[in-house]
C-alpha cells in the first residue's frame, strides 16, 4: 500500500516538477569553463544562475607586484580575442598618467591594429555563433578568413594571438615592410568573401526564425546592466567609446557607430556585421597615409607613475573596457583594476534566456560573445 | 549458372533449387535464411562504414578541408580504425541507470534499420522479401526504431539524454505522417504497394518524371522529412551537441555507442534507398521515350549500378542540407511538420488522385 | 556639460560633499552614510542622470578601505568618480546601491570577493570567483606562502 | 484568402534564402581542390616561419664560440614571471682587477610567456628570440635550458 502511495507522489512529481541542468563547466557550447546552472520545465528556461572563477587567475593581484611594461603581457591574456586593445589601454593609460604624447605614426599603427584585431575577433564570434545555431560550416570560413589576420600579425607582432606589441610610448616593433601591402590585399580578399557570410547565414530562414524576437534586452536595462560593445548598441545604447572618448587615431577617421533599436538576437548579429564593415572602411582610411616618424619613444628604463588615480577606456571587440591605476609613485602600481565587458555582459543573460527554450538560451549566450578569461580575470 | 550482373533472378533461383535438392526443405530454408542474413550484416556493416567515411570526406570538403587523411590511402581505412577502437572501448554505464533497457536500446534501433532493409529491391531478383503491402512494412517498421532512442534517453538517467529522446521522440512521430503521406501518393499513381511492381511500373519513365508536379512535390517533401526522420541536421535536435551534449546516446560509449551510429547511417541509406526507389526508379536505367541509342547504352549499366548511383546522390543531397544549414528549434521542427508539410501533403494526394483519374501524365 | 559646469552644479546640490577636480574626471568623495541617497540622487536628478555604472573598484588603502564608483550619463555624456571611505578595515561594511544600477550587484560581489568589503542590505551577497573560507586576496595583508612567490 | 497568399510566398521565399545557402557551400565543395589545410607534419622542411615569430630565448654564439652576454642581469630584471636566473663569476683579470663574467645564463621555457621584454632590454643584444616551437618534451626538467654554451666566453669589444 504504502509503496503504491510512493509510486503516485513520483508520478506526481514527474508531471509538475522544474529541474536544474549544469551547463559546463565543460560544455560544448560555453567556450570555455562557464558553469551556468539553469532551471528548466520541460525545455523552457526558468532561470539561469552563472557561475564563475573555474579559471581565475589573479591578473589584478599579479599586477601589483611587476612594473608597467610588464603589466602589458598579462592583459593578453585576459580577452585573448582582442588582446591588441587590452594593451593599448595600459599604454595609454600610462602615457595619460607621464603626460606624453606619442607620435602620430604609433596612434595610425595602434588604430589599424585595433581595428584587424576586431574583424579577427568578430569573425571568429561568426563561426562560433554559426556553430551554436548548428551550421558546423560556418565555422571553418570563419576560421579560413581570421587565420590570414593572424598572419599579418605574426609577421609584424611576432605572435599570432598573444601579440604584446604595444609598450608605454609607442610600439615594440615598426611595422614589417609587407604590413600595408598585405593589409591591402587582405582587404581586398575579405571584401568578396564577407557578403559570403550574408548568403550563407544572415539571409537564411532558419536562422531568421531562430533569432528574430529572441533575446530581448530593452534600452533601459542594457544601460542598467552596463551591457556595452555590439550587445549594447542592438539595443539603441550608444556607448562606442571611439566617438564618445576617442582615444589614438580615432579622431582623424570618419566611421559611424553602428546602432540598432530591434534589440534581439539579430539585431546583435546584424550590428556585429555591419561593424566589420566599418572596420574595413576604417583601415582604408588609414592604410595609406601613415605618417613617417619613431615607433616609439625613448622611455625610461624604470617607469615610475606620479602619485594619483588615472582612468582609461578603450573600446575592444566586446565592449568598453577599462584599465584603472592607483598609483602611489612605485614603478608598479598600487591597485590596478580591469573593467572587462564580459564581465557585465554576462550577468544579463538571465534577464535574456528567461522563458526561452534552451536551444535559445544558447543563442542568446553567443550574441552575447563571452570570453571566459575576460571575465574571472 | 552462368553469373549474370544485369538479373540476379537465376542466380537465387538455381541457389534455392540446389539447397532444396540436397538437403531437407526445413534445413535448406534455415540456411538460405542464414545466407540471407549474413549477407545483409556484411553489406550493412560494410556500407555503414563506407557512409561514415564518405561523409567525412564531403563535409571536409564543403568547409574547405581535407579530410581524413592519414590512415591508409586518402583515410580510407580510417573508419575500420574508428570501428576497431569502438570494440576496443570500455562498456560504461552510469550506476543510477536502468541495466536492462539501457542495454536493450541500441539492439532495438538497430534492428528496427535491419527489418526496413529487407523489403528494398538492389536488383532484379536481390530483394529478399518481396510484399505486396511492401510500402506499408516498411513505413510501419521503419518507426519501431524511435522506441530504441525512447528508451536508450529514459534509460540512461540523464537530463541531457532525457531532453534528446523527448525531442526525437515528438520529430520522429510526426514526421512519421509526412513520409507515409508522400509515399502514399506514389502509391496512387503507382497503383501498388509492391516495391518490385513500383519500379516494374517505371520501366519506361521514372515517376517524378512521368508524375510531373505532384510526384516533385511529393519527392521534396519525402527529402525533407526523410532527413527529419533519420536525425540528421538541420534536424538533428536529438544529438544537437552545441546545447545537449551527445542527445540519447551521451551516456553510451564502445560498441553501444557504434550500434547507434550505425544505425544512423543505415537509416540514412534506407531513406535515400526508398527515395530512389520509388521516385527515382529503383534499379531501372534511365530511358528516354524513344531515343533507341541513348536507350541502348544506358541499358548496358548493371541494374545495381543504377541503384546505388541513384542511392548515392540522394545521400550526398541530404549530406548538403547537413552541412549548409543551422539547427532548427525544437517548436520549429513541428511548425514546419503541422503548418507546412502535412497541408502541402494532403493537397498533393488530391493532385496526384486527379492526375490519375484524368491521365495527364506521360 | 564640462566638467567646471558639474563641479557647479555639484557643489550647489551637494554642499558637504568634497568634489575635486582630477586628472581627467570630476571626483566627488562623500562619506558612506550619506553614500546611498547620494547615488539614488545623482540617477534621479535631470540635470545629473548618472544612470550607466561602468566601473565599480574596491581599494585597499593603507589606513582605510575605499569603493570607487565610474559614473556616466548616456544622456549629457558627463563622467564622474564618486568616491567613498570606510575606516574600519577589519570588516568594512558600505551601503549597497545595487538597488540604483542593477551591475553595482555583480560588481559588489566580486568586490565583496577579493577584498571583504561587506555591503549592508545586498541581496545575494556571495563569493564571486574563489571558494568560500579563501581570504580576500586584494588586501594588502594578504599571504599565501604557496601561491604568491615574492621576488 | 489575403494570408493563405503570403503563406505560399513565405514558402517560397523561405526555400529561396535555403537554396542561396546551398549555393555557397555548393561552391566549394565542386571545388575540392582549393583546401585550405596545411598539412602540418609533411611540410616540416619546407615551413619557414616570419623572422620576428617569438618561439624561445636563444644566446646566438658566433664560430669560435663567443656569445655577447656580458651578464648584466637586465634580462633577469625585466622578466615578469623570473623564468631567467643569471649565475655570474668573478674573476680577476691579468690586469689584476676583479671582473664579474657570466657564468650560466639559466632560462624556464616552461615558465616563459615569451613577451620579448628581454630581448627588448638586453644592452648587448646578446639574446634574441629564436623560430623554433616545438617545444613538447617528455621530462620538464628538459625545460630548463642553459643559454651559453659550455666553454663559450664573451666575445672581445662587447662593451661591460
Amino acid at each position: 500500500m504504502s509503496e503504491i502511495k510512493e509510486v503516485i507522489v513520483k508520478t506526481d512529481r514527474l508531471a509538475t516538477d522544474k529541474y536544474q541542468v549544469n551547463m559546463g563547466p565543460q560544455h560544448p557550447s560555453t567556450h570555455g569553463v562557464l558553469r551556468l546552472l539553469v532551471t528548466l520545465e520541460g525545455e523552457k528556461v526558468l532561470n539561469v544562475q552563472p557561475h564563475t572563477g573555474y579559471i581565475h587567475s589573479g591578473i589584478e593581484k599579479m599586477c601589483e607586484a611587476i612594473s608597467y611594461p610588464q603589466i602589458i603581457h598579462l592583459t593578453d591574456r585576459m580577452d585573448y580575442l582582442s588582446a591588441h586593445m587590452s594593451n593599448e589601454a595600459v599604454s595609454l593609460c600610462v602615457e595619460n598618467a607621464l603626460q606624453i604624447e606619442v607620435p602620430d605614426r604609433v596612434k595610425y599603427i595602434r588604430t589599424i591594429m585595433d581595428e584587424l584585431t576586431r574583424l579577427a575577433s568578430h569573425q571568429l564570434w561568426w563561426c562560433v555563433y554559426g556553430m551554436d545555431l548548428g551550421a558546423l560550416t560556418t565555422f571553418f570560413y570563419g576560421l579560413r578568413d581570421r587565420e590570414l589576420i593572424l598572419d599579418i600579425f605574426e609577421e609584424t607582432c611576432g605572435a599570432r594571438m598573444t601579440v604584446s606589441y604595444n609598450t608605454p610610448g609607442g610600439l615594440m616593433f615598426d611595422i614589417h615592410p609587407n604590413f600595408q601591402k598585405r593589409v591591402k590585399d587582405y582587404i581586398k580578399y575579405f571584401k568578396t568573401k564577407l557578403p559570403e557570410y550574408d548568403q550563407l547565414l544572415s539571409g537564411n530562414v532558419i536562422m531568421r526564425e531562430r533569432t528574430e524576437g529572441i533575446g530581448y534586452l530593452t534600452l533601459e536595462e542594457a544601460i542598467d546592466f552596463g551591457v556595452t560593445g555590439p550587445s549594447g548598441r542592438a539595443s539603441g545604447f550608444s556607448n562606442d567609446v571611439r566617438k564618445h572618448q576617442p582615444y589614438s587615431a580615432y579622431p582623424f577617421v570618419k566611421f559611424n557607430e553602428i546602432l540598432d533599436h530591434r534589440c534581439d538576437s539579430l539585431a546583435r548579429y546584424e550590428v556585429r556585421i555591419k561593424e566589420m564593415w566599418e572596420s574595413i572602411s576604417i583601415i582604408e582610411q588609414l592604410i595609406d597615409n601613415i605618417p613617417e616618424g619613431d615607433y616609439a619613444l625613448k622611455m625610461k628604463g624604470v617607469l615610475k607613475l606620479p602619485e594619483g588615480e588615472f582612468y582609461q577606456r578603450v573600446e575592444t571587440a566586446r565592449g568598453e573596457f577599462g584599465v584603472f591605476i592607483v598609483s602611489d609613485g612605485k614603478k608598479n602600481p598600487y591597485r590596478l583594476k580591469f573593467r572587462s565587458p564580459g564581465f557585465s555582459n554576462l550577468f544579463a543573460l538571465n534577464k535574456m534566456a528567461k522563458g526561452h527554450k534552451i536551444a535559445d538560451l544558447v543563442a542568446i549566450m553567443s550574441t552575447l560573445d563571452l570570453i571566459i578569461p575576460d571575465i574571472d580575470r | 549458372m552462368a553469373f549474370n550482373i544485369y538479373d540476379f533472378t537465376t542466380l537465387t533461383h538455381n541457389i534455392h533449387v540446389g539447397l532444396a535438392e540436397s538437403f531437407s526443405p526445413v534445413l535448406a530454408t534455415t540456411i538460405e535464411w542464414v545466407i540471407v542474413g549474413v549477407v545483409y550484416l556484411l553489406f550493412v556493416a560494410l556500407f555503414g562504414l563506407f557512409l561514415v567515411y564518405a561523409e567525412r570526406k564531403v563535409c571536409a570538403a564543403f568547409q574547405q578541408r581535407l579530410g581524413p587523411t592519414r590512415v591508409g590511402p586518402w583515410g580510407l581505412l580510417q573508419t575500420i580504425a574508428d570501428f576497431i577502437k569502438l570494440l576496443m572501448k570500455e562498456l560504461i554505464m552510469p550506476r543510477k541507470a536502468d541495466w536492462f533497457l539501457y542495454n536493450l536500446a541500441p539492439f532495438i534501433v538497430i534492428i528496427a534499420s535491419f527489418l526496413a532493409i529487407a523489403v528494398l529491391p538492389f536488383a532484379p531478383g536481390l530483394q529478399s522479401l518481396d510484399f505486396d503491402i511492401g510500402v506499408f512494412y516498411l513505413t510501419a517498421v521503419s518507426s519501431v526504431g524511435v522506441i530504441g532512442i525512447l528508451l536508450a534517453g529514459w534509460s540512461s538517467n540523464n537530463k541531457y539524454s532525457l531532453i534528446g529522446a523527448m525531442r526525437s521522440g515528438a520529430q520522429i512521430l510526426s514526421y512519421e505522417l509526412s513520409v507515409s503521406l508522400s509515399l502514399l501518393t506514389m502509391v496512387v499513381f503507382a497503383g501498388t504497394m509492391q516495391f518490385s511492381a513500383i519500379v516494374e511500373g517505371q520501366r519506361d519513365a521514372w515517376f517524378i518524371f512521368s508524375g510531373h508536379i505532384p510526384a516533385i512535390i511529393a519527392f521534396v517533401v519525402f527529402l525533407i522529412a526523410g532527413t527529419a526522420e533519420t536525425n540528421r541536421g538541420p534536424f538533428d535536435l536529438a544529438e544537437a551537441e552545441s546545447e545537449l551534449v551527445a542527445g540519447f546516446h551521451t551516456e553510451y560509449s564502445g560498441i553501444k555507442f557504434a550500434m547507434f551510429f550505425l544505425a544512423e547511417y543505415i537509416n540514412l541509406f534506407i531513406v535515400s534507398a526508398v527515395a530512389a526507389t520509388v521516385f527515382l526508379g529503383g534499379w531501372m536505367p534511365l530511358h528516354f521515350g524513344n531515343f533507341e541509342s541513348f536507350n541502348h547504352v544506358m541499358d548496358f549499366i548493371p541494374p545495381v549500378m543504377w541503384f546505388f548511383m541513384k542511392v548515392l546522390t540522394v545521400i550526398f543531397i541530404i549530406m548538403w542540407f547537413k552541412w549548409t544549414f543551422p539547427r532548427l528549434r525544437v517548436d520549429q521542427i513541428l511548425t514546419l511538420e503541422w503548418k507546412y508539410l502535412l497541408p502541402i501533403n494532403l493537397v498533393n494526394i488530391l493532385l496526384m488522385a486527379l492526375v490519375v483519374l484524368t491521365k495527364f501524365h506521360f | 556639460m564640462t566638467n567646471d559646469e558639474l563641479i557647479l552644479v555639484l557643489t550647489e546640490k551637494f554642499p558637504d560633499a568634497t568634489i575635486a577636480k582630477g586628472n581627467q574626471y570630476v571626483e566627488m568623495t562623500v562619506t558612506a552614510e550619506s553614500l546611498h541617497e547620494t547615488a539614488q540622487l545623482l540617477k534621479e536628478t535631470e540635470t545629473f542622470s548618472f544612470d550607466y555604472l561602468f566601473c565599480l573598484t574596491g581599494v585597499d588603502y593603507p589606513e582605510n578601505m575605499g569603493i570607487i564608483y565610474h559614473l556616466e550619463s548616456v544622456k549629457h555624456r558627463h563622467v564622474l568618480v564618486l568616491k567613498v571611505r570606510t575606516a574600519d578595515r577589519v570588516n568594512p561594511a558600505i551601503d549597497t546601491v545595487s538597488d540604483v544600477w542593477i551591475t553595482a550587484k555583480y560588481h559588489e560581489r566580486e568586490a565583496y570577493d577579493l577584498l571583504g568589503i561587506h555591503f549592508n542590505n545586498h541581496t545575494d551577497l556571495r563569493r564571486l570567483f574563489l571558494e568560500d573560507g579563501w581570504g580576500f586576496p586584494l588586501r594588502k595583508d594578504y599571504v599565501d606562502e604557496v601561491r604568491i612567490v615574492e621576488r | 484568402m489575403k494570408s493563405f497568399i503570403e503563406y505560399i510566398v513565405s514558402i517560397f521565399k523561405g526555400v529561396w534564402t535555403l537554396l542561396i545557402g546551398m549555393k555557397v557551400t555548393g561552391k566549394y565543395v565542386f571545388t575540392p581542390w582549393k583546401h585550405v589545410t596545411h598539412s602540418y607534419p609533411e611540410n616540416r622542411d619546407t615551413l619557414v616561419m616570419f623572422e620576428r615569430f617569438r618561439g624561445e630565448v636563444i644566446m646566438p654564439h658566433d664560430a669560435n664560440n663567443e656569445h655577447k652576454c656580458t651578464g648584466c642581469g637586465i634580462c633577469e630584471l625585466n622578466c615578469p614571471n623570473g623564468s631567467i636566473e643569471i649565475i655570474s663569476k668573478s674573476i680577476v683579470t691579468p690586469e689584476g682587477k676583479k671582473k664579474r663574467l657570466i657564468d650560466q645564463h639559466i632560462y624556464h621555457l616552461g615558465m616563459c610567456t615569451l613577451c620579448n621584454l628581454c630581448v627588448k632590454a638586453c644592452p648587448t643584444g646578446a639574446i634574441v628570440m629564436g623560430q623554433n616551437f616545438e617545444h613538447a618534451v617528455w621530462d620538464r626538467a628538459k625545460l630548463t635550458k642553459v643559454l651559453n654554451q659550455p666553454g663559450s666566453k664573451i666575445s672581445e669589444g662587447v662593451k661591460e
